[in-house]
């Protein structure tokens, strides 16, 4: 009888992506068939012809989810107790211009210099994030304003020192503007050799090796929420402020201290792109991601697997931009298409949710079998 | 004979499930006080929502003045002149009185809302039924008697012939109680019909007309209060003996666990509302604090467990001063707290049990490792309280928003026993619940006290003050203003202290 | 059916049958401005060489441009264009990746064997309009509107500068720019912005502004009219793609972006491999102005004059604002 | 969190004469700025008539954000609304003229709300995510659009509408700030505060669009409307307790449907009036306007006179740094002055903490105002922003949102 019961509680904890993947794939569907593209649909799941190119695929969209993971897992940390840091866009773009410059300048050899460029990109997310952090609990300026508006400082100081200070003098002509390239020692290598080991061919992109630090961020930050007294007042205050403030979570100081470990995290999601690919911070080094970190967040509910997951979708989503463009479908389809996945997954989550906490209640009244927590949250 | 102003047939209401009314009838003449008790759960509210309109019956029928009605809505039965003042006060604190009271029915002067014409119907009423409504004082400044007596204009204004009070006295104190059931008489007097539902059996017995005891989701009997007993009623709904508060041999010991000196607080407007209060509480004594609420003691509590700033005094505890330390550290020396509002402050109420149980004891023994929290020890502690404070719920996963409210409030009690608090703080402990949650919670403070553990007990039951304390101190807009000997006090003498209108000296220890 | 996939012929034009792969810049296709321009050379590419030809646009976030790129080259086409100084970098690692593909990058500085960056002079065509500026102002008094301050939109500025202060050293010029650069093209969409920027030009005095803040243009065109005061378009002739304005639009900086598309793809079909920096200057009509309405035919014979100055090298046009 | 309340009735009228006090106060300020630092643009009619430009937009967005939060709904997707209000008047502008673009906008932007709240209301889902959704959304949306209805028009594309051949209309105060124009003369004198108020007086009403004098016209109607109606009574009950009000016979749901999607409409005129302002719509041109507005309306601690003072702050910062980078270096002195300002009103209440750092940060600025006399360009486009900030962090907040701000509202169930 347990073990039916479990059975019906994975039911339903599947049923929601499940249902939400149908609705969005419909929709999707009529969509492309409103264009007369209807065939396109296919190029979703079509990774290529050859091995190769499949491999290609998987490594594109990974590529794609790991900043999003990063930023998503930046999002949350602050979400679960309440605070909402739009700000993380900002804390990202400060944090890799300053990263990037110092990394190129400082004659440290390659491991301890990727150390370092990792730290000082935290640590400067981590103060831009302070900010907002203590004017809020100096001042009482909500972080909504706060951090929306120092986004916008942000865009203007990164210019200022990437227009000044911070840029390459011997760059080429042309218009694009780049720091100092980080010395060679200190790009991170990727893991193709990983995939060749498990004897897929070599893809023509590399894949980025900030996946491993990313895998034990997103570990490391887990375990932070579930298993620590810092993680469990934390999610006490989301919960409930008045229950930890009663229970004695100093709420300023947590509200600071999950500030900081938010802009810490922000620091991060420019790395995998400066460490594996681009190698300096320039004009055209990749913006909006705090932003998508926020729709990622609470598509994975501001669970690390969860958001996991939501990048990965968002990866997957977004690889298929290309392939629908030699298909004739413009890429506007793949956004709308991303605004229509996060809205009917978020719906089926919320109806699925509904369901399993009215079947816990009625558990519970039952007084019969064990009801775990996975409702909540 | 006249028709019944309110009669319920065969009315079965399911929940998901739960069946909270199966088969219920009742059936209350126009102008009476009809009385509905019953066990915490019995399905009462739910009875009575129903009648309200707030859900549709399964099965049954309801008649209004014999002609039976459907209704779908509250507007429905509001139309139909019933009107129902909720368990849990169902204003909106950023209003006005005037805006809370006219919601929903407002007076119109074309477009706007006629203030002038509200106004004075408010005020017709307020005097016609002496209501003292102030009708431009925001909610959120009001006392418990002051937000009573708003619901209750809020019913009369919409012209009810019928009120449903939904355990209308569970926050007044004895003088507010009184009020209330003179207000009841006047209503009575002018031909309204009253329905109230409480726990609080003796006042059941005084006011009311017409008695009906529900069981277990379904109308057991329908009695007349003058042939019943207290004790009898309480046997109807449980089948069990009505429990008083414990009888007292005192364990008051000589070592001084709190010493409060000259303790002065502002509250977060910068109003001060403890004012210059003193007091001492010994190891084996219950000190208990009386006063009508919104007096202090709130911001007292909260003060003594770091809450609220100290602006002036010190408190002492087991021989330090904490005056300055914050709530963590004084949990972590052996204070022990019940909250008032359980769920706000209690809980988390979308959390499982043994992440509740691990609330406020983050950093003590058993939960404790390192920097780090021992699920496995507090999933283990949770089934100890389970068992040992009979918390009614499916296992230690189970969430706390699932329990019902004396389960809940049983589960705070074990968590906070647990620690083996040198001081308990408990506010209220018993409110709301059940009678045999009640005894079970005295049982268990009774017991800590005689081991040696120091309380200090807020409540606006005077009984369960009179009956549990060793010491007792009247607290009067911030001030300490009696010290009385629970020995010798009546819950009248009490009360009358707690409103300040006593004869000085008289009663006092 | 012309011949089979290995390089049978069969163009208008003769030779191989190429493929061509574009990449626009974020906003793509149909932005009624850079990107269009390059979109028409290759749509005379495809008329007058009878290429084959695909049109990509990257997404909101340009996050995926070099996929783009990659894309491209993977499935045979060649030569691939990024269009915008914002592929440099990507065409560079791309070019790598695929030698046999020859590319090419509008407005870049990008390195490689087989990448050919496509650079105009726009200091050059900007001297002339700034010169005509300074011709045709009564007060003395002219302005320049940038999109986003960066190194590309300051070569505009530097040139517009110069050339007014070649025709008078006293000449007053306001400048101001919508936005920094990076913030996702906030500064080129924002016709409001400009329309404010401009109007507080007018009402200081000046009678002339030019912009080179693409979309957001319009804004200055609208407060122009209303201040009844004059402007200078940019890229293409806005006298033509605006009509609306042309009786506000004194002259318009051209870059000749399709000039430059168009000649990139015929020299690869001709089995040429352009590489470096292919320079689009005054000297092969890159860059210019435009002259309908007819505004400035009374001053056409002295820009003249500075533009065989500059052909010649007797006239340095420098590429960064001196202050 | 705790703070206390303001308002409950009408203000009394004491409360409106200070307000006038502390306007011309500030005004005096200013102009004694101007005087100082010779920067005519601080207080020129042209900056306030581009701060009027600026905060419009703004301001809708945040009396948008302003029904749908009275009412219990976070509307984070204003921008995205916006962005759909931008669209439709583009659509309808070109072909039928500034009318159709008022009506198609608004109702453009309705819609964004209506989909909020179906997705809040009817179904429950977190309130930001669908937000975030809708913000996602309505760029892809808008985009796809164009690219299918624009592309092919004469001076349409993927990115913008046709421009539009009839401009909307434009009224100015006749003989005062038209015609012989006597504010534009007394302007020009420069006299110490006369001229100033002139020129703000001049800026507000010199050639306004009729949408200006409808946006400055619906903020005093959402007052009246959401404060002295029964529906305005209705409407913020569902956002302070939807029980009670659920419980009196209020329709909760459909309160909240109704006020959401006024709330959308007001996003989508703010995005008409920034398509009336270009002419036609020009893809991206919100450029975040809608979470400025939600800013704003915080700022104004959830009252439609608050948000109307700080996106007119924000529009006077924002159309001062556009239309003079020297002026900013003047905003330095103007914040010395209001610094000391403050400190000696501290020291006054016996804050001496507050006094201290006040006084020390009004030192620091004249310190930096006399050294600096360039600002670089790219610190001069965030002026407003910092602006902003600045004054928060000053301003005491006693913010207090509706007490069922975001909460997820089902009939029966308890909070
Ligand atoms: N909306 C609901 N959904 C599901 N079950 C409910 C709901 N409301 C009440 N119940 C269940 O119905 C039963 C009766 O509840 P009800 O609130 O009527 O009890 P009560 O007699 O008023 O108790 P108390 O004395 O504690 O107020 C309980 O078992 C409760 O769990
Ligand atoms: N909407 C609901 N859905 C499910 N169960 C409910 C609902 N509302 C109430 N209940 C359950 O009904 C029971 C009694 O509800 P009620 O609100 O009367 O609590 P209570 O026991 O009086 O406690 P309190 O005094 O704290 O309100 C509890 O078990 C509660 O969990
Ligand atoms: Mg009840
Ligand atoms: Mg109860």
């Amino acid at each position: 009888m347990k073990s039916a019961l479990s059975l019906r509680r994975v039911g339903l904890a599947l049923l929601a992506p499940a249902v939400a993947v149908v609705i969005s794939f419909t929709l999707s569907a009529i969509v492309l068939a409103a264009i007369g593209k209807s065939h396109a649909l296919v190029a979703f799941f079509d990774l290529g012809d050859t091995p190769r190119q499949q491999v290609n695929s998987v490594v594109t969209a990974l590529n794609r989810a790991i900043p999003l993971f990063l930023a998503g897992i930046a999002v949350s940390v602050g979400f679960r107790m309440g605070l909402f840091n739009i700000g993380v866009e900002g804390q990202y773009r400060m944090a890799t211009v300053l990263a990037a410059a110092l990394g190129a300048v400082t004659p440290l050899p390659g491991p301890l210099n990727i150390l370092l460029i990792i730290v000082v990109a935290m640590l400067t997310g981590a103060a831009w994030a302070a900010v907002p952090a203590v004017l809020k609990v100096t001042r009482g300026v909500s972080e909504v304003i706060s951090t929306i508006m120092l986004n916008f400082v942000a865009v203007g100081l990164a210019a200022y020192l990437l227009q000044g200070p911070f840029k390459d003098p011997d760059l080429p002509p042309g218009g694009n503007v780049y720091t100092r390239t980080l010395p060679e020692d200190s790009w991170l290598p990727d893991l193709n050799g990983l995939l060749v080991a498990f004897g897929l061919p070599e893809p023509r992109i590399r894949l980025y090796g900030f996946l491993v630090i990313a895998v034990i961020v997103g570990a490391a930050v887990a375990f932070l929420l579930s298993r620590t007294r810092f993680g469990f007042d934390l999610r006490a205050t989301g919960l409930s402020p008045t229950a930890a403030l009663t229970a004695g979570v100093d709420a300023r100081a947590m509200t600071v201290r999950v500030m900081l470990l938010s802009g810490a995290l922000a620091g991060l999601i420019g790395l995998p792109e400066l460490l594996g690919k681009t190698h300096a911070y320039g004009t055209s080094f990749t913006a909006g991601l705090g932003f998508t970190g926020i729709a990622v967040a609470l598509l994975g509910r501001n669970t690390v697997t969860g958001i996991a997951l939501g990048a990965l979708l968002f990866g997957f989503l977004d690889r298929a931009s290309i392939p629908l463009q030699f298909q004739g479908v413009p890429p506007s389809v793949v956004t709308i298409m991303q605004g229509l996945i996060v809205l009917s997954v978020v719906i089926a989550n919320e109806v699925v949710r509904r369901l399993a906490l009215a079947r816990a209640e009625r558990v519970t009244a039952e007084g019969k079998t064990t009801v775990t927590a996975e409702v909540a949250a | 004979m006249a028709a019944p102003a309110v009669e319920l047939r065969g009315i079965t209401k399911r929940f998901p499930g739960v069946v909270a009314n199966h088969d219920v009838n009742l059936v209350v003449r126009r102008g009476e006080v009809h009385a509905v008790v019953g066990e915490n759960g019995a399905g009462k509210s739910t009875l009575m929502k129903t009648l309200y309109g707030m859900h549709r019956p399964d099965e049954g029928q309801i008649l209004i003045d014999g002609r039976e009605v459907r209704f779908r809505s509250p507007a429905d039965a509001i139309a139909a002149g019933i009107g129902m003042v909720h368990q849990h006060f169902m204003l909106a604190d950023n209003l006005t009185v005037l805006e809370n009271i006219v919601l929903g029915s407002e007076p119109r002067k074309g477009l706007r809302l006629d203030f002038a014409a509200a106004r004075r119907r408010i005020e017709e009423i307020s005097s016609c039924y002496g209501l003292r409504l102030r009708p431009d004082a925001l909610v959120e400044e009001l006392g418990v008697g002051d937000r009573q007596r708003v619901e209750i204009a809020k019913v009369l204004y919409r012209g009810a012939r019928t009120l449903i009070f939904d355990e209308p006295t569970a926050v007044l104190v004895p003088q507010e109680v009184d009020e209330l059931f003179a207000n009841l008489a006047g209503l009575k007097a002018e031909g309204l019909t009253v329905i109230f539902i409480s726990h609080k059996l003796d006042e059941v017995l005084r006011v009311a007309d017409a008695i009906t005891v529900i069981r277990r989701g379904t109308t057991v009997a329908t009695v007349d209060p003058a042939e019943v007993t207290a004790r009898q009623l309480a046997e109807l709904m449980v089948g069990s003996e009505l429990p008083t508060p414990p009888t007292r041999e005192s364990t008051v010991t000589e070592t001084v666990q709190l010493d409060v000196r000259g303790l002065t607080v502002r509250n977060r407007e910068g109003r001060v509302v403890v004012d210059d209060v003193t007091f001492q509480v010994r190891r084996g004594e219950v000190v208990g604090i009386a006063g009508v609420v919104g007096n202090g003691q709130a911001e007292l509590v909260e003060a003594l467990m770091g809450l609220l700033p100290a602006e002036s005094g010190s408190v002492v505890f087991g021989g330090e001063d904490i005056t300055s330390w914050p709530t963590r550290r004084r949990r972590e020396a052996g204070i022990g707290y019940i909250p008032e509002d359980r769920h706000r402050q209690g809980l988390l109420l979308t959390a499982a049990l043994w992440e509740n149980r691990v609330l406020g004891h983050q950093t003590l023994p058993p939960i404790r490792k390192g920097a780090l929290i021992d699920r496995t020890a507090a999933r283990a502690d949770t089934e100890r309280i389970m068992r040992e404070y009979d918390v009614r719920a499916p296992g230690p996963d189970a969430l706390a928003i699932a329990l019902s409210g004396g389960n809940q409030q049983k589960f705070i009690v074990g968590r906070e026993m647990s620690a083996a608090p040198r001081l308990l703080i408990a506010a209220h402990p018993t409110r709301g619940v059940d009678v045999g949650a009640q005894a079970a919670i005295w049982d268990q403070l009774r017991r800590a006290r005689a081991e040696g553990m120091a309380i200090i007990l807020v409540s606006a039951d005077l009984e369960e003050l009179i009956g549990l304390s060793d010491t007792l101190y009247v607290i009067l807009r911030g001030r300490l203003v009696a010290r009385l000997d629970p020995a010798t006090l009546t819950p009248e003498e009490l009360g009358a202290h707690m409103t300040g209108c006593q004869v000085p000296g008289e009663g006092t220890a | 059916g012309c011949g089979s996939d290995e390089g049978a012929g069969g163009g208008a034009a003769g030779g191989e049958k190429i493929k061509v792969g574009l990449a626009f810049d974020v906003g793509g296709r149909g932005d009624k401005s850079f990107n269009d321009s390059a979109a028409a050379g290759i749509e005379k590419a495809k008329k007058e060489l009878g290429v084959e030809a695909i049109e990509l646009s990257p997404k909101e976030d340009g996050s995926d441009r070099q996929d783009l790129l990659r894309k491209l080259a993977e499935q045979g086409y060649n030569p691939v264009i990024g269009v915008g100084f914002l592929y440099t970098q990507d065409v560079e690692k791309v070019a790598q990746e695929y030698p046999e593909v020859t590319f090419a990058c509008v407005d870049c500085g990008a390195k490689g064997s087989n990448v050919a960056n496509l650079v105009f002079a726009e200091e050059q065509g900007s001297f002339l309009v700034g010169a005509a500026a300074a011709l045709k102002t009564k007060t003395n008094h002219i302005g320049f509107i940038g999109g986003e301050e960066g190194a590309l939109i300051r070569k505009f500025q530097a040139g517009y500068e110069q050339g007014a202060k070649a025709v008078k050293p006293d000449i007053k010029i306001d400048v101001k720019y919508l936005a920094p650069e990076g913030s996702s093209g906030a500064g080129f969409r924002s016709p409001d912005k400009a329309k404010l920027a401009a109007q507080a030009m007018y009402q200081s005095g000046a009678d002339i502004v030019y912009h080179a803040a693409g979309q957001s243009g319009g804004g200055l065109f609208q407060a122009a009219k209303e201040a009844g005061k004059l402007a200078i378009g940019v890229d293409a002739d806005q006298a033509l793609t605006d009509p609306q304005y042309a009786d506000v639009i004194l002259t318009s900086m051209l870059k000749r972006v399709d000039v430059a598309v168009f000649e990139f793809i015929k020299a690869v079909k001709e089995g040429k491999k352009p590489t470096g920096f292919q320079k689009y200057d005054l000297k092969v009509d890159g860059v210019g102005y435009s002259t309908t309405g007819g505004k400035i035919d009374d001053v056409e014979a002295k820009l003249d004059e500075y533009k065989q100055k500059i052909v010649s090298g007797q006239i340095q046009v420098a590429d960064q604002p001196t202050s | 969190m705790n703070a206390v309340s303001v308002t409950r009735t009408a203000p009394p009228r004491s409360r409106s004469g200070a307000w006038l006090l502390g306007a011309v106060g500030l005004l005096a300020v200013l102009s004694f700025v101007r005087v100082v630092s010779g920067q005519d643009q601080l207080t020129s009619s042209g900056t306030f008539g581009a701060a009027l430009v600026l905060a419009v937009p703004i301001a809708l967005a945040g009396l948008g954000g302003l029904f749908a939060e009275r009412a219990g709904v976070v509307n984070i997707g204003l921008e995205g609304m916006m962005i759909l209000g931008t669209w439709f008047a583009g659509w309808a502008g070109y072909q039928w003229g500034p009318w159709a673009a008022l009506v198609a906008g608004t109702a453009g932007g309705a819609l964004g709300g209506l989909l909020h709240a179906l997705a809040t209301v009817t179904f429950g889902v977190d309130h930001i995510v669908s937000g975030v959704a809708i913000n996602i959304l309505a760029p892809g949306l808008t985009r796809f659009l164009s690219e299918v209805l624009f592309t092919g028009e004469s001076g349409g594309g993927a990115t913008q509408s046709p421009t539009f051949s009839q401009q909307a209309p434009k009224v100015s105060l006749p003989v005062l700030s038209s015609g012989p124009d006597l504010l534009g003369g007394l302007e020009r004198t420069g006299i110490f505060l006369l001229a100033d108020l002139a020129g703000l007086l001049r800026g507000l009403t010199h050639e306004v669009g009729v949408l200006t004098v409808l946006a400055a016209l619906s903020l005093p109607l959402s007052w009246y409307l959401l404060w002295r109606t029964p529906f305005g009574l209705r409407l913020r009950s569902c956002g302070e307790n939807p029980h009670a009000a659920d419980s009196l016979g209020v329709p909760v749901h459909r309160m909240k449907y109704l006020a959401v999607v006024i709330s959308g409409a007001l996003a989508g005129l703010g995005g008409v009036f920034l398509v009336f302002v270009s002419n036609g719509y020009r893809e991206g041109q919100t450029t975040g306007r809608g979470f400025i507005g939600l800013a704003a309306m915080i700022f104004g601690n959830w009252r439609p006179g608050g948000l109307a003072l700080g996106s007119a702050l924000f529009g006077f910062a924002d159309g001062l740094q556009l239309r003079s980078s020297a002026a900013v270096v003047a905003l330095l002195l103007l914040a010395a002055v209001l610094l000391a300002g403050y400190a000696g009103y501290a020291f006054w209440r016996g804050g001496v903490l507050g006094g201290v750092v006040g006084l020390g940060a009004a030192v620091a600025f004249a310190v930096l105002w006399l050294v600096v006399d360039e600002i670089p360009e790219s610190f001069v486009f965030f002026t407003p922003h910092v602006v902003t900030l600045l004054v928060l962090s000053v301003a005491a907040q006693r913010l207090r949102m509706p007490a069922a701000d975001g909460k997820p509202y089902r009939r029966g169930e308890e909070a």
